[in-house]
C-alpha cells in the first residue's frame, strides 16, 4: 500500500540529494544548477502528493508555478554561468573565491 | 583687638604675596615686622587683661561650613589659654621677623620669606584662637603648610625639599587621626565647638563606641585619635622623624616653627581638650608613656649629634615629651607653662645658633667650631642663658616649669606616671649633658674651623641681636614672673576653666626627690665637663668604647632607615606593583584590552570562516537548517 | 455599462502593483526606443513611475482589488513598508545613476530590473499566501541575481552573481520545501486560513514545525540573518557599488516586512516555536555582524556585516511580538533605509585617485579635503552605531522598548553589548577620516549629481533632526496594523 | 494495488538513483541525461498521483526545454570533464553525515506516529483521482482564482528573459543586425535603386 | 522669575554659536574669528548661567526653571528640563570651564580650529543639557552624546596614543551607558513615566531595583570612574589635549556622580542600601590603590588622572553615605575637583605647550624660571591635597564626618586618602617645580603669559573661595539634597 508518506519520503531523499549536490560538488557549476532543479523536483513531488491525497488542486497549481519559476531560474542561472565562464574561462566551483574574508 | 592680632599677619602675607617685588624689599620687611610687633603688643595687652581675670569671650566672624547639623563657624575664642598662646606666638614671631631681616640679608627671596613667616603666624594664631576643632584643624594644617613652605624655602636644595615633604607627610599621618577624631567627636557629641563638647563630656564618661568592630570607651578613643594628630605635629616618638630634618629650613624658621610655636600645637590641643582628656584614662596613660619615651629617646639622640641645629631640634623633641607627659598626668597647666617658657628659651637657643651659623657663614657642624666665645661674646652669652634655662638651672624659666612637671608626675598615682618621673629625671641629666656639650664644642676650647674662617667670624648685626635680648629676658624671667599664675597660687583664677586643673593644691617635691633631680642635672654637667674639657681624645675614645650605644644614638636609633624600609620602599614597590601588574596586566589585560583582543581574534577567525567557497556557504546554511531541525526534534 | 467597465479598469489599473507592472513594461519599451541616453532616460522614467506608485499606495489604503482571492493583503503596515521600499528604490535609482554612467554600465535594463525587483518586493510585503509569497520572492530575487552579475566584464561581479544565485536558489528551494510541508499539514496556503486552522491546536505538530523551520530559513536568507548570511558580504563586495546600494537599501525592507508578517500572521499563536529560531538568528546576527565587520577593510563588506548586525536588532523586536515590536520594526527599518541611502550616496560619489572608493583606508585625509562630506559620514556612522542624538539610536531604542516590554532581558543585554562591539568599526571609519594623519597628498574627489545631493541632504536632515520631531514617524508607525 | 505499488517503487527507485547519478556522474553530459531520466520518472509518479497535466508539463518544460538548455550550455562551454571530478570525496563524510541527518529527520517526520501528524480530516488514505479532468481543473483555477499568480509567473519569465539577454548578449562589432524599424519604414522607392550597368564595366 | 526660557537658551546657545562657526570659512585669517566667536559664545553662556544662579530660589527643593513640552507622541517622554540645587552647580561648572578651555586652546590648537571649537561648543550644550534634563530619555541622549565630541577631541587633537585612548574611552563608557539604557526602559515600562522628578522615591520592587541599580552602576561607575573600571581614564587624560583633559576631569567625571545621586540614591533606595558595602569597598580600594599608582607615575597627566580616580572614590563614598554631610561633601568634592583637577591639567598644559613633553623627569627647578607658575600650581596642588581653606578640604572633610556615621572602616579608608594625596602631589610638585634646573632646555622657559594668567587666576581664586566660603555653594543645594535623603530614609525605614 503506497501512502502519502512514501511520496513524501521520496521527496525528502531527492531533496537531500539535491542539497548534497550543491556542496559536495567542487568542480562543476552546472551540476549545482542541476541539483537545484532536483530540489525543486522534490518539492513538486511533495506538492503533488499532498494535493492528490488532500484532493486539493491548489497544490498542483503551486507545483506548476514552481515549474515555471524553475525554468526561469535555470535560464538566469545558465546566463550567469556563461558570464562567469567568459570571465574566468572555467566553471570550477573551487575557483570561485575571489570574494572572501 | 583679637581680630587684629589674627588678621594683621594675614594682611601682611597678602601684601607680600600679591604685591611682591613691586617695591623695595625693605618696605616689606619693615611692614611685616612692624605688624608683628603691633600684634605682639596687642597680645600682651590681652594677656594682661586675662591676668586680671577677664571673662572668656567668643568673637563670631562668619559661618564657614554648615551641612545639616554640622555647623562650623569662623570665630575667635578668647580665654586664658588663647591669651597665653597669643603672647608666645606673637612675641616669638615678632622676634623672628626682626631677626630674619638680618639673617636673610644675603638671600634673594626675602619678601617671600617674610610673607611666609606672616602666613605661618596667621595660621598659628587661628589655631590657638579657634573655637572649634575644625577651625583649629584649619590652622593646624595651615601651619603645616607654612612649615612645608619654609622648610623647603631653599627649594634648590634637594635635602630641603625632601625634608619639607617629609614634614608635611608625617604631619598628615597625624592629621589622619585628628580628622577622624573630629568626625568621631561630631558623631558622638553632635557638635565640634568646644563649649558644646565640654558641656556633654561627662555624659559620655562610661559610654562605649564601636570602632573597627571593637568596642572602645568613647572618650578614650576620641582623645586617642586627637592625640595622634598631636603626636604628628609635636613630633612625638614614632612621628618624630620629620623634626630633625626640618632643620634644613632657615634657622629663624626653626626657631619660630620647629621650636617655639608650631610643634607645641599638639600640647596646646591636648590642653585645649583637657575637659575631654580628663575622662580618657587609658589615653592619658598612653600620652604619659609616649611623652616620657620621647623625652628620653630624643635626648639620647641629642647626645651625639654634631649639627648644632639638630642637637637643639632633638632637645625640642625631648622637651615636648616633657610637656606631653605632664599633660598625660593631668598637669595641663604645668604643660602649658613649660610650653611658654620653652618657647622663649628654645627660640633663644635657635636664634643664637642661627647667629652662630650666620657668623660661621652657614657652617652648622659643631666639630668645625670651637672657641667662638671670644669672637661672638654676645651670641655666646645668649646661648648660655638659653642652655641654662633648658637644663632647668634654678631661677631660670625652665627650672620652674620642669620642676612643676616632675612634681606632678611624682604625685600622680599610677605606675606610668612614676616611670615618666624617673625618665624625666634621667632626661634632665641628658639634657644637661648635651646642652653643655653644645656650649663647649661651639664656644670653648680650641678652634677647629681653620684660621681663615675663624678670622671672618663676626658678631651679628643689631637686628639679630635685639630679638636675642628680648628672648633672653623671656627665658630668664618668664619663670619667676608667671609661675604663680600658671602653676602657683593664682592658677585657679588665672586659668578660669580654660583648662582643667586636676591637682587642687600645689605641692612641692619632697626634698630628697628635689635634690635628686638637681643632682641629675649636676651629674650631667659634670660628665660633660669631664669629657669635653682639656682632652680632645676622650670623647672619641668614649664613643669608640661604647660603640653600639654610640652608633644607635648617632644614627638616631635607625628610625629613619627602618621607616624608609618599611614604608617608603614598600609603598613605592606596591605602587609599581599596582600600576604594572594591577592596572596594566590584570585590569586592562582582562578588561578592555583582553576583550578587544578576544574580539579581534574571533573576528579574524570569522573571516577565515568566510572562505569564499560556495560549498562552505551552502554547508553553513544546511548546517543551520539541520541544527534547527534537530533542536526541534529533541526539544 | 461602458462607464462601469471603464471605472473597473480604472480601479484595476490604479492598484499600485498593477500600475507598476504595467509601467515597467512600458518603460522597457521606452528604453528600447529611446536612442540617446537610454539608461538615463529610463532611470528618470522609472523614478517617475515609482513616485506615482507611492501616491497610489498612499491612496490605496483599503482597496480590495489587490487582495483578490486573499492572495494579497493590504493593511497600514503593508502600505508603510511598500512606501519605504518605493522610497528606497527611488533614492537608489537617483543616487546610482551617475555611478552607472561613470563605470560605463549604461544598459537601460538596469532600472527596469530594479523596477521589477521593486514590484517583487511590493508583492512580497503584501503577500498573504504561500504561493504569492514564493512567487514574489522569486520575482524580486531573479531581478537581483541579474543585477549582481550585471557588470559582465568583471570577475567579481560575475562571482557575486554566481554566489548569490546559487545560494539564493538553494534558499528558495528550502523555503519552497517548507511551504509544501505547511501546505501539506494544514491543507491551505492562505495565511489567514493557516492561522485559523492552527487555532485548533495546542502545539504545533512536527510537520508544521519542520515547515516553519524551512520557511524561516528561507526568509532568514533573504534578510541575511546568521548563519544564512554568508552570501551578503561577498555579493556586496562583488557587485558594482550601485547595485550593492540597491541590495543594501531595498530588499532588506521587504524581507523584514515579510518575515514579520509570516511570523505574526499565520503563526501568531505559536510564538514559542518560531521565537526560538528567531532568538538564535537574532543573537548570532548581532554578534557576528559586529565581530566580523571589525576585520574588514572593504567598505562594502563592512556595510554588509553592518546590515547583518542591524537585522539582528530587528529580529529582537520580532521576538517581542507586541504592538511596539511592529512600531520598532518600522522605525528601525526607516532609520536603516535613511542611513544606508546617505552612506551609499556618499560612497558612490567619492573617487580616490580616479577610482571609486573600495577600501576604507582610502578615506584617509577626507576630513581635510572634504570636511562636510566627512562630517556627514561621521554622522551616519554614529547613527548606525546607535549613538544619540541621531536616528539610529531611536531605532534601537524602540527595539529595546519592545523587547523589554516582553521581559526579554537577556536578549536586550546581549543586544546592547553587540552594539558596543559594533560601535568599534563605525568609529574606526571616523578614526580613519579624522585621526590618521595622511602624509601623502591623495586626490579625493567628491562629485555628486544635483538630484543625489538632494537625496543625501534629505537623508542627513532626517538623521540629524529626527530627534527634534520624532512624532512624525512615530505617529505613523504607532498605528500600523499587520 | 500491487501494480500501483510496483510502479511506484520502480519509478521512485529509478528517480532516486538517477538523481544520485546527477550529482556524482563524471561527465556533465551524463549528469544532464540522468537529470532528464529522473524527471521522466518523476513524471511517471505524477501520473500515478493523478496529476497528468503536470506530468506532461514536466516532460515538456523540463525535458524539452530546460534540460536541453543545460545540455546546450554544457556542450558550448566545452570543459575538461575529467579534471572536474577531483575533490568530490573531500567533503563527502561531512556531506554524507549532514545529508543522512537530514533524511533521518525528515524520515522521523514522515514515518513515525503518522496519525498525529496528519490530524487532518482532508487527508485521504489514497490519492484521489478527480472526477473532473485534472487539466481542466487546473485551467479553471489558474485563470480565475490564481490569475494574478499566473501573471506574476509571466513577469518572472519576462525578467528571466531580460536578465539572460542582458547578461549574455554582446554587441560585437561587425555583426549585422536586423533593424526592424528600418525594415518597416523602408519604402520601395528608396530600397531599390535601378542602375544601368554597362557590359564589361561592373558596378562602381 | 524670568519669563523666557532661560534654561533652554543656556543649553542651546553654544550650539547656535557652533552653527555660526560652521559657516565661517576657515583659513589663516579667520581662524581667529572662529576662536573669538567660540569664546564669546561660551562666555555669554557663562553669564547667563550666573543669572540662573542669581535667580535660583534656595528655599525650593524641587526643580526650578522647568520647561516641559511633549516630545514623543506615543510615550510619556517630554522635553522636560529644569534644575535643582544639585544640577545648578554642575551646570555652572560646565559653563565656567568651557570658556577657560577655549582660552587654553587658543594657541596650541592650530589644525582644524573650526572642528575643535565646534566640538567644544557641542560638548558644552550636551553637558548642560544632561545636567538640566528631567526626562530620563533626554538625560540619556545627552549623556551619550557627550561621547561624540569627546571622542573627536581626544582622537584628533590628542597625543601619540590618542587612537587607543579615544577608542577605549568611547567603547568603555558606551558599554556602561547602553546598560543604563536598558534600565531606563525597564523603569519606563514599570512606571510609565520618565520624569526624574516623579520617579524620585521608591517605585520598584526590591528585585527590580537590584537589576536597575546594577545597570545604572555599570554606567556611572565607568563614568566616574570607580575602581576597577577606571583604566580608561588615565589613557584618555594623557592623550587628550589640555582642554580635553580639563573638561574630562572637570565635568565628565561628575556625570557619574550626578547619576549616582539622581538615579541610584534617588530612585533605587532599597537597592542602594543593599549595595552600600560594595560601593564602600570599591571606593576605599580606589582611594588607596589609585593613590599608590599615582605615586608611581612618570607622566604628569597620568598622575593627575589617577589622583582623580582617588578623589572620585571619596565622592562615591560621600554619595552612598546618603546623609547630609556625605552628600554635601560629595557635591563639594565634585565641584572642587572640577576646578582643581581642571586647573592642574591646565597647569600641565602650560608647560606642555612650552616643552612638548609630560615626562616628570624632564622637568625640575621650574620655580627658578616660572615663579608665578609655581605659585599658582602650588595653590592647585594644595587644593588637590585637601588643605583646609582650599576647596578640596570641605568636601573631603564632610565626607569623613559623614562616613563616621556609617562605619569606622570607611572613615579610615577615606581619611587614608588624606595622607596619600599629600604624598603623591607633593612628590610631583617637588620633582617638577623645586630643585635646580638640570635640563638645559628649561633654561629658556618663560613664565605665564597674560592669556594663561587669565585662565589660571580665576581658578585659583575660586579654589580659595570654595574653601573659605563653601556655604555659597552648600546653601543652594541643601534642600534638594535633603529631599533625596528624606526619600531614601523613608524608603528604607519600611
Amino acid at each position: 500500500m503506497i501512502t502519502l508518506e512514501h511520496y513524501l519520503f521520496l521527496g525528502a531523499i531527492i531533496f537531500t540529494l539535491g542539497v548534497l549536490g550543491i556542496f559536495l560538488n567542487k568542480k562543476n557549476l552546472i551540476i549545482i544548477l542541476m541539483s537545484i532543479e532536483l530540489i525543486l523536483l522534490s518539492v513538486n513531488i511533495n506538492f503533488i502528493a499532498f494535493s492528490a491525497y488532500m484532493n486539493d488542486i491548489s497544490g498542483q497549481i503551486f507545483a506548476m508555478l514552481t515549474l515555471t519559476v524553475a525554468a526561469a531560474e535555470a535560464a538566469i542561472g545558465l546566463a550567469i554561468l556563461v558570464v562567469f565562464f567568459r570571465n574566468l574561462g572555467s566553471i570550477e566551483v573551487n575557483k570561485i573565491n575571489k570574494l572572501k574574508g | 583687638m583679637a581680630n587684629a592680632i589674627i588678621f594683621l599677619p594675614l594682611l601682611s602675607f597678602l601684601f607680600c604675596f600679591l604685591l611682591g617685588n613691586r617695591f623695595n624689599f625693605k618696605i616689606y620687611q619693615i611692614i611685616t615686622t612692624g605688624i608683628l610687633f603691633a600684634c605682639s603688643i596687642f597680645s600682651w595687652i590681652i594677656f594682661f587683661q586675662y591676668l586680671g581675670n577677664k571673662e572668656p569671650e567668643i568673637i563670631y566672624i562668619f559661618n564657614w561650613i554648615s551641612s545639616g547639623n554640622f555647623i562650623v563657624d569662623w570665630s575667635i575664642r578668647l580665654d586664658t589659654l588663647t591669651a597665653v598662646m597669643f603672647i608666645v606666638v606673637t612675641t616669638v614671631s615678632a622676634c623672628v621677623h626682626l631677626y630674619s631681616i638680618g639673617y636673610m640679608e644675603e638671600d634673594t627671596s626675602k619678601v617671600r620669606f617674610m610673607g611666609y613667616l606672616s602666613l605661618f603666624t596667621f595660621f598659628m594664631l587661628v589655631l590657638v584662637s579657634s573655637n572649634n576643632l575644625l577651625q583649629m584643624f584649619f590652622g593646624w594644617e595651615g601651619v603645616g603648610l607654612a612649615s612645608y613652605l619654609l622648610i623647603g624655602f631653599w627649594h634648590h636644595k634637594e635635602t630641603a625639599n625632601n625634608a619639607a615633604i617629609k614634614a608635611f607627610v608625617v604631619n598628615r599621618v597625624g592629621d589622619f587621626g585628628y580628622a577622624i577624631g573630629i568626625a568621631g567627636i561630631f558623631f558622638v557629641f553632635g557638635s565640634i565647638s568646644f563649649d558644646n563638647i565640654f558641656e556633654q563630656a561627662d555624659l559620655f564618661k562610661n559610654h562605649q563606641i564601636e570602632f573597627l568592630s571593637l568596642n572602645f570607651p568613647t572618650l578614650d578613643l576620641l582623645c586617642f585619635l586627637l592625640f595622634i594628630g598631636a603626636m604628628g605635629k609635636s613630633a612625638q616618638l614614632g612621628l618624630h622623624t620629620w623634626l630633625p630634618d626640618a632643620m634644613e629650613g632657615p634657622t629663624p624658621v626653626s626657631a619660630l616653627i620647629h621650636a617655639a610655636t608650631m610643634v607645641t600645637a599638639g600640647v596646646f590641643l591636648v590642653a585645649r581638650m583637657s575637659p575631654l582628656y580628663e575622662f580618657a584614662n587609658f589615653t592619658n596613660l598612653f600620652i604619659t608613656f609616649i611623652g616620657a619615651a620621647t623625652a628620653i629617646f630624643a635626648a639620647s639622640i641629642a647626645l651625639t649629634q654634631n649639627d648644632i641645629k639638630r642637637v637643639i631640634a632633638y632637645s625640642t623633641c625631648s622637651q615636648l615629651g616633657y610637656m606631653f607627659f605632664a599633660a598625660g598626668v593631668g598637669a595641663y597647666n604645668a604643660s602649658i607653662f613649660h610650653l611658654t617658657t620653652h618657647a622663649f628659651f628654645k627660640a633663644l637657643l635657635f636664634l643664637s645658633a642661627g647667629s652662630v651659623i650666620h657668623a660661621m657663614h652657614h657652617e652648622q657642624d659643631m666639630r668645625k667650631m670651637g672657641g667662638l666665645f671670644k669672637k661672638i661674646p654676645l651670641t655666646a652669652t645668649m646661648m648660655w642663658i638659653g642652655s641654662l634655662a633648658i637644663i632647668g638651672f634654678p631661677y631660670f624659666s625652665g627650672y620652674y616649669s620642669k620642676e612643676s612637671i616632675l612634681e606632678n608626675a611624682y604625685y600622680s598615682s599610677n605606675g606610668i606616671a612614676f616611670f615618666a618621673y624617673i625618665v624625666g629625671i634621667l632626661t634632665a641629666l641628658l639634657t644637661a649633658f648635651y646642652s653643655w656639650r653644645l656650649l663647649f664644642l661651639t664656644f670653648h676650647g680650641a678652634n677647629r674651623s681653620g684660621i681663615e674662617t675663624y678670622n671672618k667670624v663676626h658678631e651679628s648685626p643689631f637686628v639679630m641681636t635685639i630679638p636675642l635680648f628680648i628672648l633672653a629676658i623671656g627665658s630668664i624671667f618668664s619663670g619667676i614672673l608667671f609661675a604663680d599664675y600658671f602653676i602657683g597660687y593664682y592658677k585657679k583664677e588665672f586659668w578660669d576653666n580654660a583648662i582643667i586643673l586636676t591637682q587642687s593644691s600645689h605641692k612641692y617635691l619632697p626634698l630628697t626627690q628635689s635634690l635628686i633631680s638637681k643632682l641629675a642635672v649636676a651629674i650631667g654637667i659634670f660628665i660633660c665637663i669631664l669629657i669635653y674639657t682639656n682632652n680632645k681624645d676622650r670623647a672619641k675614645n668614649l664613643s669608640y668604647n661604647l660603640d653600639p650605644l654610640y652608633s644607635i644614638s648617632k644614627n638616631k636609633w635607625y628610625v629613619d632607615e627602618i621607616y624608609h624600609k618599611i614604608f617608603v620602599l614598600t609603598f613605592f614597590k606596591l605602587a609599581n606593583f599596582f600600576w604594572k601588574r594591577g592596572d596594566e596586566k590584570t585590569i586592562d589585560g582582562l578588561g578592555p584590552n583582553g576583550i578587544s583582543w578576544l574580539i579581534s581574534k574571533s573576528s579574524f577567525y570569522v573571516s577565515i570562516f568566510q572562505s569564499g567557497y560556495l560549498f562552505h556557504y551552502a554547508f553553513a546554511m544546511l548546517g543551520g537548517l539541520v541544527i534547527f531541525l534537530t533542536w526541534f526534534i529533541y526539544y | 455599462m461602458k462607464w462601469q467597465m471603464l471605472n473597473n479598469i480604472n480601479n484595476i489599473i490604479f492598484i499600485p502593483e498593477i500600475f507598476l507592472a504595467l509601467f515597467s513594461f512600458i518603460s522597457l519599451i521606452f528604453g528600447l526606443y529611446v536612442k540617446k541616453n537610454a539608461f538615463r532616460q529610463t532611470s528618470n522614467f522609472a523614478v517617475i513611475i515609482l513616485f506615482f506608485t507611492i501616491i497610489l499606495v498612499y491612496l490605496d489604503n483599503y482597496s480590495n482589488f489587490a487582495d483578490y482571492e486573499n492572495l494579497f493583503e493590504n493593511s497600514s503596515f503593508i502600505s508603510f513598508f511598500k512606501i519605504l521600499v518605493l522610497l528606497g528604490s527611488i533614492s537608489t535609482i537617483i543616487i546610482t545613476k551617475d555611478y552607472f554612467l561613470a563605470i560605463k554600465l549604461k544598459n537601460f535594463e538596469i532600472p527596469i530590473l530594479f523596477l521589477f525587483s521593486t514590484l517583487g518586493m511590493m508583492l512580497m510585503i503584501s503577500s498573504n499566501n504561500l504561493m504569492s509569497m514564493y512567487l514574489a520572492i522569486e520575482l524580486q530575487s531573479l531581478s537581483l541575481y541579474v543585477a549582481a552579475a550585471i557588470k559582465r566584464d568583471s570577475v567579481t561581479s560575475a562571482e557575486s552573481g554566481v554566489k548569490y544565485f546559487i545560494l539564493g536558489a538553494l534558499s528558495s528551494g528550502i523555503l519552497l520545501y517548507g511551504c509544501s510541508l505547511i501546505y501539506g499539514f494544514t491543507g491551505s496556503m492562505n495565511f489567514n486560513e493557516i492561522n485559523f486552522y492552527l487555532l485548533n491546536y495546542e502545539n504545533l505538530n512536527m510537520g508544521l514545525i519542520f515547515g516553519l523551520v524551512f520557511v524561516m530559513v528561507g526568509l532568514a536568507f533573504k534578510v541575511s540573518a546568521v548563519p544564512f548570511h554568508m552570501w551578503t558580504p561577498d555579493v556586496y563586495e562583488g557587485a558594482p557599488n550601485s547595485v550593492t546600494a540597491f541590495f543594501a537599501i531595498v530588499p532588506k525592507i521587504a524581507g523584514v516586512a515579510l518575515i514579520y508578517r509570516f511570523c505574526l500572521v499565520p503563526f501568531q499563536n505559536f510564538y514559542l516555536d518560531w521565537s526560538q529560531i528567531v532568538f538564535f538568528l537574532s543573537i548570532a546576527s548581532m554578534f557576528l555582524g559586529a565581530i566580523a565587520a571589525i576585520a574588514q577593510t572593504n567598505i562594502k563588506r563592512l556595510l554588509a556585516y553592518s546590515s547583518i548586525g542591524h537585522i539582528g536588532y530587528i529580529l529582537i523586536a520580532l521576538i517581542a511580538a507586541n504592538d511596539n515590536a511592529v512600531k520598532a520594526a518600522s522605525i528601525y527599518m526607516f532609520a536603516y533605509m535613511v542611513m544606508n541611502i546617505g552612506i551609499f550616496a556618499i560612497i558612490l560619489s567619492i573617487k580616490v585617485k580616479n577610482e571609486f572608493l573600495i577600501n576604507i583606508y582610502e578615506l584617509k585625509g577626507l576630513s581635510k579635503s572634504n570636511p562636510i562630506v566627512s562630517l556627514s559620514i561621521s554622522i551616519i556612522m554614529l547613527s548606525m552605531a546607535g549613538i544619540p542624538p541621531f536616528i539610529g539610536f531611536f531605532g534601537k531604542f524602540y527595539v529595546f522598548i519592545a523587547a523589554l516590554q516582553q521581559e526579554l532581558y537577556l536578549l536586550s543585554i546581549l543586544g546592547v553589548l553587540a552594539s558596543v562591539i559594533s560601535a568599534f568599526y563605525y568609529l574606526r571609519i571616523i578614526k580613519i577620516m579624522y585621526f590618521d594623519d595622511n602624509t601623502e597628498i591623495i586626490n579625493i574627489y567628491f562629485k555628486i549629481s544635483y538630484q543625489a545631493k538632494i537625496i543625501l541632504f534629505i537623508s542627513l536632515f532626517i538623521i540629524i533632526f529626527f530627534i527634534f520631531y520624532p512624532s512624525f514617524l512615530i505617529n505613523i508607525s504607532s498605528n500600523l496594523i499587520l | 494495488m500491487f501494480l500501483y505499488s510496483l510502479t511506484f517503487y520502480l519509478f521512485s527507485t529509478i528517480a532516486v538513483l538517477s538523481a544520485l547519478m546527477v550529482i556524482s556522474a563524471r561527465n556533465p553530459v551524463h549528469s544532464v541525461l540522468f537529470l532528464i531520466f529522473s524527471f521522466v520518472n518523476a513524471a511517471g509518479l505524477f501520473v500515478l498521483l493523478g496529476a497528468e497535466f503536470l506530468a506532461m508539463i514536466l516532460i515538456v518544460v523540463y525535458v524539452g526545454a530546460v534540460a536541453v538548455l543545460f545540455l546546450f550550455v554544457v556542450m558550448m562551454l566545452d570543459i575538461n570533464f575529467v579534471k572536474l571530478r577531483e575533490g568530490f570525496l573531500q567533503y563527502l563524510p561531512f556531506g554524507a553525515l549532514l545529508g543522512l541527518v537530514l533524511v533521518i529527520e525528515l524520515g522521523i517526520l514522515y514515518l513515525t506516529d503518522t496519525s498525529s501528524n496528519f490530524n487532518n480530516s482532508q487527508i485521504l488514505l489514497e490519492p484521489k483521482i478527480n472526477e473532473t479532468e485534472n487539466t481542466k481543473m487546473i485551467g479553471q483555477l489558474l485563470y480565475t482564482k490564481y490569475f494574478y499568480l499566473f501573471q506574476i509567473c509571466g513577469i518572472i519569465l519576462l525578467v528571466a528573459m531580460i536578465g539572460s539577454i542582458t547578461l549574455t548578449l554582446r554587441d560585437k562589432g561587425g555583426v549585422k543586425k536586423q533593424n526592424i524599424d528600418n525594415q518597416n519604414t523602408l519604402d520601395a522607392s528608396k530600397a531599390i535603386e535601378k542602375k544601368k550597368v554597362k557590359l564589361g564595366e561592373g558596378i562602381k | 522669575m524670568i519669563d523666557w526660557p532661560l534654561l533652554s537658551v543656556i543649553i542651546f546657545l553654544p550650539l547656535v554659536g557652533g552653527l555660526i562657526i560652521l559657516f565661517i570659512k576657515e583659513d589663516e585669517v579667520t581662524s581667529n574669528n572662529i576662536k573669538w566667536s567660540a569664546l564669546l559664545t561660551s562666555i555669554g553662556t557663562f553669564i547667563l548661567s550666573l543669572i540662573l544662579w542669581l535667580q535660583f530660589d534656595y528655599l525650593n527643593p524641587s526643580y526650578q526653571f522647568q520647561e516641559k513640552f511633549r516630545w514623543f507622541d506615543d510615550f510619556n517622554f517630554f522635553y522636560h528640563i529644569g534644575i535643582d540645587g544639585v544640577s545648578l552647580f554642575m551646570i555652572l561648572l560646565s559653563t565656567f570651564l568651557t570658556p577657560l578651555c577655549i582660552l587654553a586652546s587658543w594657541s596650541n590648537i592650530q589644525k582644524r580650529v573650526k572642528e575643535y571649537m565646534l566640538s567644544f561648543l557641542f560638548l558644552e550644550t550636551v553637558m548642560i543639557g544632561m545636567f538640566a534634563s528631567i526626562d530620563i530619555l533626554l538625560f540619556y541622549i545627552f549623556f551619550e552624546a557627550v561621547l561624540i565630541p569627546m571622542y573627536l577631541i581626544i582622537g584628533i587633537w590628542g597625543g601619540a596614543r590618542r587612537i587607543y585612548a579615544s577608542f577605549k574611552f568611547f567603547l568603555y563608557t558606551l558599554l556602561g551607558s547602553v546598560l543604563m539604557l536598558i534600565a531606563i526602559i525597564v523603569m519606563y515600562i514599570n512606571t510609565n513615566s520618565m520624569s526624574i522628578e516623579s520617579l524620585q522615591g521608591n517605585f520598584f520592587s526590591f528585585n527590580t531595583q537590584i537589576f536597575l541599580w546594577l545597570a545604572f552602576f555599570a554606567s556611572f561607575a565607568v563614568k566616574i570612574p570607580m575602581w576597577p573600571f577606571h583604566t580608561w581614564l588615565p589613557d584618555a587624560h594623557v592623550e587628550a589635549p589640555t582642554a580635553g583633559s580639563v573638561i574630562l576631569a572637570g565635568v565628565l567625571l561628575k556625570m557619574g556622580g550626578y547619576g549616582f545621586i539622581r538615579f541610584s540614591v534617588g530612585m533605587l533606595p532599597e537597592a542602594t542600601e543593599f549595595f552600600v558595602p560594595l560601593i564602600m569597598m570599591l571606593s576605599i580600594i580606589a582611594i588607596i590603590y589609585t593613590s599608590l599608582v599615582a605615586l608611581a607615575q612618570t607622566d604628569i597627566k597620568k598622575l593627575i588622572a589617577y589622583s582623580s580616580v582617588a578623589h572620585m572614590g571619596i565622592v562615591t563614598i560621600g554619595i552612598f553615605l546618603v546623609n547630609q554631610q556625605g552628600l554635601e561633601g560629595a557635591m563639594m568634592q565634585m565641584i572642587s575637583h572640577g576646578i582643581v583637577s581642571a586647573a592642574l591639567f591646565l597647569c600641565v598644559g602650560v608647560i606642555y605647550d612650552r616643552m612638548h613633553t609630560r615626562e616628570i623627569k624632564f622637568y625640575g627647578g621650574l620655580v627658578q624660571r616660572m615663579p608665578l607658575y609655581a605659585t599658582v600650581f602650588m595653590i592647585f596642588m594644595l587644593g588637590s591635597v585637601g588643605l583646609p581653606g582650599t576647596s578640596g578640604f570641605v568636601g573631603e572633610f564632610l565626607v569623613i564626618v559623614g562616613a563616621f556615621q556609617l562605619s569606622s572602616f570607611v572613615v579610615i579608608g577615606a581619611a587614608f586618602g588624606i595622607i596619600l594625596s599629600a604624598v603623591y602631589m607633593l612628590y610631583l610638585y617637588k620633582r617638577i617645580i623645586f630643585g635646580t634646573i638640570t635640563n638645559n632646555k628649561l633654561l629658556e622657559i618663560l613664565d605665564l603669559n597674560t592669556r594663561e594668567k587669565i585662565i589660571l587666576i580665576p581658578l585659583a581664586i575660586s579654589v580659595i573661595i570654595l574653601g573659605i566660603f563653601p556655604n555659597i555653594f552648600l546653601d543652594p543645594m541643601r534642600l534638594s539634597l535633603e529631599l533625596i535623603i528624606t526619600n531614601y530614609e523613608m524608603a528604607n525605614a519600611k
